[in-house]
């Protein structure tokens, strides 16, 4: 089994293992209603099917140095920057093999060795400290770069507004995502705000902005890496918004009766995971009869994931006071 | 007398205040079209219409703020907190303007708002949408602050905070939406009065919310004959009713799911300590839930919060000893 | 002595007691220092010296329904709207007098009956609250209009992006004003804020805004008029950029030290109270005389103002306790 | 040993930890350029330049925040919340995102940042600029609190706080930046221990922050032979030295700036009672403010704080009869 930092790397550069990753995330994510139906998960659980691409994009652009703070819907861009499956699966169990020990769950993923921060479930509250970690790099003169990934909807929050115009008077090295998935909660985006291509908001903090197609991954890979590099080389941050569309319901008992008819089957048809597919297709990178076989073997690894998961030992009750206060000796 | 679910008390409440007050209005995250997050709005923007039932976007700081505005200018605005630690980005409008405005214009307005916000633990929400958070709120005067415990008190409690000229404070304990109970919609509540769930003589127990029912199991399961109070409302708190009880059983336990440093639940031994301190009993003290961030696996959020196992464990050995109990992590030597 | 009634009514269509009111603004401010220097207040206090054009020229075109959220540099909204020196200054020297009865203070100016809303020592707490306002009159069908005035460094708090954006998807009736004095505190906007016009910021709602020059009572008359009939007849809100100068320091003890030099004399040259008094001389309506006559007859004013001040009472311990809680009767 | 003021203290600690190690960084609104609002980084921007000392744009929530993201990546920064009310626009992220991130990354990151904030009442501020507001933040498990209560805990307290690994939360009393002090630059103190700034036999008296000094006037005027108790930290709070104190004493009172409702004393004298309850000889209380919003008058101001003449009055009242005092608005008549 690949370790997370070859998981990390891996995608960098190769399209095939990119698509394998969107295809992991994409089966990933379709086995996690029937985790929770089959009660092996507690609480609730924010998908990602159609966000797939944006999250193997933009990790395939990093370098494992740069750091990104995301949100509750976070399975996939966790699984993209290399948390191995069991790592997620095992924390969306509350198991101890889970990437937060089990106390985090679904909604908190983290691991600090593949630039993943805390994913947090307040919303926009990834944005300022996204904007903080590229301040660190700016005040010790590190070439990193860090991301905040972030909703439609986050973009009406006053963290949003604050933490741009920080970002952007400072000049620091930060590229904030807007994932557009066209709904934030039940609400489409038009319904609570008044202006339809989110990034023109960068223009109140001087910011450089632009939209991509979410649902491609080298539209993805090359509007990111631009932003990228311009906070690498000391441009300043810049505000992508990418264009996707969320597949499942906000949430696990959200059935998402209240979209239009049509749009759904609209988005469908650009769906990440096929958009890939005809592209590696036509390159001859892959055929339709290896894409089976991918798929099918995906399916394996995954149910050996969740019985490596469901054997796997609940946290003793010692865990739920660790990890609160840092142990003296760690500080100077 | 009808048998309802919480949430549907919270419906039926609000819309009886909408259909008697046409100032009563409800906005929030996805309340509307969408009727709650937790559909504790069903069928209100269908029967009261897009002006009185608002949508807002994602803009605790702005809909608390305009309920602040709204509320000053006539109308009896409600709006809701999806989890209360959202607060953490609006407290602002809630405790510093809504809370001081009467104040700061010498007596000539009100502030007639409502928040409303789930809290709690137990359904596996994690560290940031699950805690009850009293102590944000509680020390505003200015603010009222109240916690539901039961259907019937989700109903009657909610009508007395729309009908209350100040601004309150509402928590409901996410974990009993759900729950079943007999409601009498002609029983009124005023805030400021604690409700006796039960009667008893060896001790009285003081909890809040979703404890409350646990404290009721766990007197039932004990035999322990213990005086149940609801409080009902942290601001301001029953005095005189906590008193009364307290004078005639002379032992106090307070049943919080707040941690144990800093609760809600060291005003009520403070102050009643201060008062009845030469006729106690027994060492007054508190039962609540240990200080650390709310673990989401079920093994640890199911022992997070104070057990009914455990609160027997305790009223025995207070009863037995007039001493405080050592707590369940310091009696299993988990932790200090 | 004029009712604060009259006083709130009498400045609407004539030109020479708008200028009066001007001259009462600034007079006023100026004896401020003088009497916390004397000991007759505590604490801090905001100063609108160059400011006053903007606080007549929207009170003179609002009708006495209408309301406005300041904040606290208030003293000349509050004198603007109508509210006598004495319940100004009153309440600057904690008098029962006051229009807060003392507890409020310099930052705290109240007037319901004149429509000025308790203006709040909060930045940027006043725009929601202005929003929520309008809620209250599209709500009940009222064609009152609500005013939320803030400075510069207020846009770029969090309340001011959400409380727009949430004015604008509800289309209420409030106008927002952000009366650009150039500073914030100690520091020049252009320090904390990527972009020059401020205004700008409304096109991220999808918004109408648009500057005025602050220092011309005409200019502020005519483009704040435009925003509130655009609000009383359904149009929604609008965002205007006042441009000002703070000629005084931030607070009490700045001395504005860190102005370029020449800055100030430049926009002295634009003395929003000179401006008025040139074109009332043009048109006829004021001669230097009149105006040496006004200017002295107005600090006699005031000094008496300052005597019935200082001979009012303390607020007695009692009053401590007061209007904290509606009283029961007052409810339903 | 030398004499400077409570600010200058401050300027003291921090100019100390940046020389000491170069990952010690300050922002917040006007703290750079004009060396703070209250000159309490006086020299910073000049010694340390302009990327460790930062002017902020008015964004509480974003620089909080942005301490936030620092700290993980091995900054440690201290920021300044100009008056403590300002939290309530930022709270999120100090006790929803700092305090919970340690827990939230099973252990694999720490959050070493200090927000200093400015708090208490005496100098005319008015409502929204006066309070002290412990319990917004006190209730937080991974967040600790100190309150600097003098020139010489202001200097080693705050060196402690940069030096912590974890988020700390430093009260600083406003009406003591004035105020003079012998600072001795070689004495290091700890979070999470008391000061006992006298010892003494008839009762324990446990306070923070400016009232240290008002409970002192108090002792020396009144000759009672107390022992004063500086908390100084909050959470977590010294129980051994103030168990070892009332143990000795068998009394205890809780002077505080907070609201009679509420207060971080409850906290003290739950804790203590249901510790030592048959040690006690005298009921346990607290001396408070009035549950009133801080009033700007100077005559209403001078007397919402808790006096020397007040504190004396309670404390003899309480060695007489053993019972908790009237508040003086009680005694006087003026409100319940
Ligand atoms: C401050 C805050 N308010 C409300 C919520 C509840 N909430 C969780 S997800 C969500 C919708 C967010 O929409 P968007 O930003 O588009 O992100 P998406 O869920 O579509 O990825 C809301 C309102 C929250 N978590 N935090
Ligand atoms: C939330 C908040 N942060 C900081 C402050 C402190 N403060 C008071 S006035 C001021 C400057 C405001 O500048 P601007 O918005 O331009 O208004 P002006 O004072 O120029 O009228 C600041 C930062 C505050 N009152 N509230
Ligand atoms: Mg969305
Ligand atoms: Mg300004």
């Amino acid at each position: 089994m690949k370790t997370a930092m070859s998981r990390r790397q891996d995608i960098q550069n190769d399209q095939l293992t990119q698509y394998e990753r969107m295809l992991e995330i994409r089966e990933f994510e379709d086995q996690i209603i029937p985790i929770f139906a089959a009660g092996l998960a507690r609480g609730s659980t924010h998908l990602c099917q159609g966000q797939e691409a944006l999250a193997v994009g933009l990790a395939s652009v990093l370098r494992h140095t740069d750091v990104v703070a995301a949100t509750y819907r976070g399975h996939g861009i966790a699984l993209a920057l290399g948390l191995t499956p069991e790592s997620v699966l095992g924390e969306i169990m509350g198991k101890i093999i889970g990437c937060c020990g089990g106390v985090g769950g679904t909604m908190h993923m983290c691991d600090m060795d593949l630039g993943l921060l805390p994913t947090s479930a307040i919303i926009g509250a990834g944005i300022p400290i996204a904007t903080g970690a590229a301040l660190a790099f700016q005040t010790q003169g590190i070439d990193s770069v860090a991301v905040a990934v972030f909703g439609d909807g986050a973009t009406n929050i006053g963290a949003f507004h604050e933490g741009l115009n920080l970002a952007a008077i400072w000049k620091l090295p930060v590229v904030f995502i807007c994932d557009n998935n066209v709904y934030g909660e039940y609400s489409r985006i038009n319904t609570t705000t008044p202006i339809e291509d989110l990034h023109m908001r960068a223009e109140s903090y001087n910011m450089p902005h632009f939209a991509i197609d979410g649902m491609d991954i080298s539209a993805v890979r090359s509007g990111v890496s631009e932003a990228i590099e311009r906070a690498r080389t000391g441009g300043g941050p810049t505000l992508i918004e990418a264009k996707t569309y969320r597949f499942a319901g906000h949430s696990r008992t959200d059935q998402a009766l209240y979209r239009p008819a049509g749009e759904l089957e609209k988005w469908l048809e650009r769906d990440p995971i096929k958009v890939t597919e005809n592209a590696l297709i036509a390159q001859g990178i892959l055929t339709h009869e290896s894409i089976q076989e991918m798929k099918a073997s995906m399916k394996v690894t995954l149910e050996n994931v969740l019985a490596t998961c469901t054997q796997a030992p609940e946290p003793s009750l010692a865990k739920m006071f660790e990890n609160i206060w840092t142990p003296a000796k760690d500080s100077r | 007398m009808t048998v309802m679910r919480f949430r549907q008390a919270i419906v039926s409440a609000l819309a009886d205040e909408m259909r008697e007050d046409s100032k009563v209005m409800l906005f929030g995250e996805d309340v509307a079209h969408a009727e709650g997050p937790f559909k504790t709005s069903e069928g209100l923007l269908a029967e009261f219409g897009s002006l009185r039932v608002r949508d807002t976007p994602i803009s605790e700081m702005a809909f608390t703020g305009a309920a602040v505005g709204a509320a000053i200018m006539g109308m009896k605005p409600v709006i809701e907190i999806m989890f209360m630690e959202f607060l953490g980005v609006a407290l602002d409008q809630l405790v510093t303007e809504a809370a001081k405005m009467r104040y700061l214009s010498n007596g000539t307005l009100s502030v007639p708002m409502v928040v409303r916000a789930s809290c709690g633990s137990g359904l596996g929400f994690g560290s940031q949408h699950s805690q009850t958070l009293e102590n944000w709120v509680a020390a505003t005067p200015g603010l009222k602050v109240i916690h539901l415990s039961d259907p019937q008190s989700a109903y009657s409690l909610l009508r007395a905070a729309i009908q209350d000229p100040d601004p309150v404070m509402v928590l409901e304990p996410r974990n009993l939406y759900g729950e079943r109970g007999e409601v009498d919609t002609s029983i009124t509540m005023k805030i400021g009065k604690a409700r006796t769930i039960r009667s008893g003589n060896a001790i009285t127990i003081v909890s809040l919310g979703q404890m409350v029912n646990v404290c009721k199991a766990a007197i039932e399961v004990s035999g322990i004959d213990a005086e149940l109070i609801d409080l009902a409302t942290i601001v301001p708190w029953d005095r005189d009713a906590v008193l009364e009880s307290v004078k005639k059983t002379g032992r106090l336990v307070v049943v919080e799911e707040a941690p144990e440093s800093g609760g809600w639940g060291s005003e009520i031994v403070a102050t009643i300590t201060a008062q009845l301190f030469n006729s106690l009993k027994g060492a007054p003290f508190r039962i609540t839930t240990p200080d650390v961030p709310i673990p989401y696996s079920g093994v640890l959020e199911s022992r997070f919060i104070p057990t009914q196992d455990d609160i027997i464990r305790q009223l025995t050995h207070a009863l037995a000893t007039g001493e405080k109990p050592k707590t369940w992590w310091q009696a299993e030597g988990i932790s200090q």
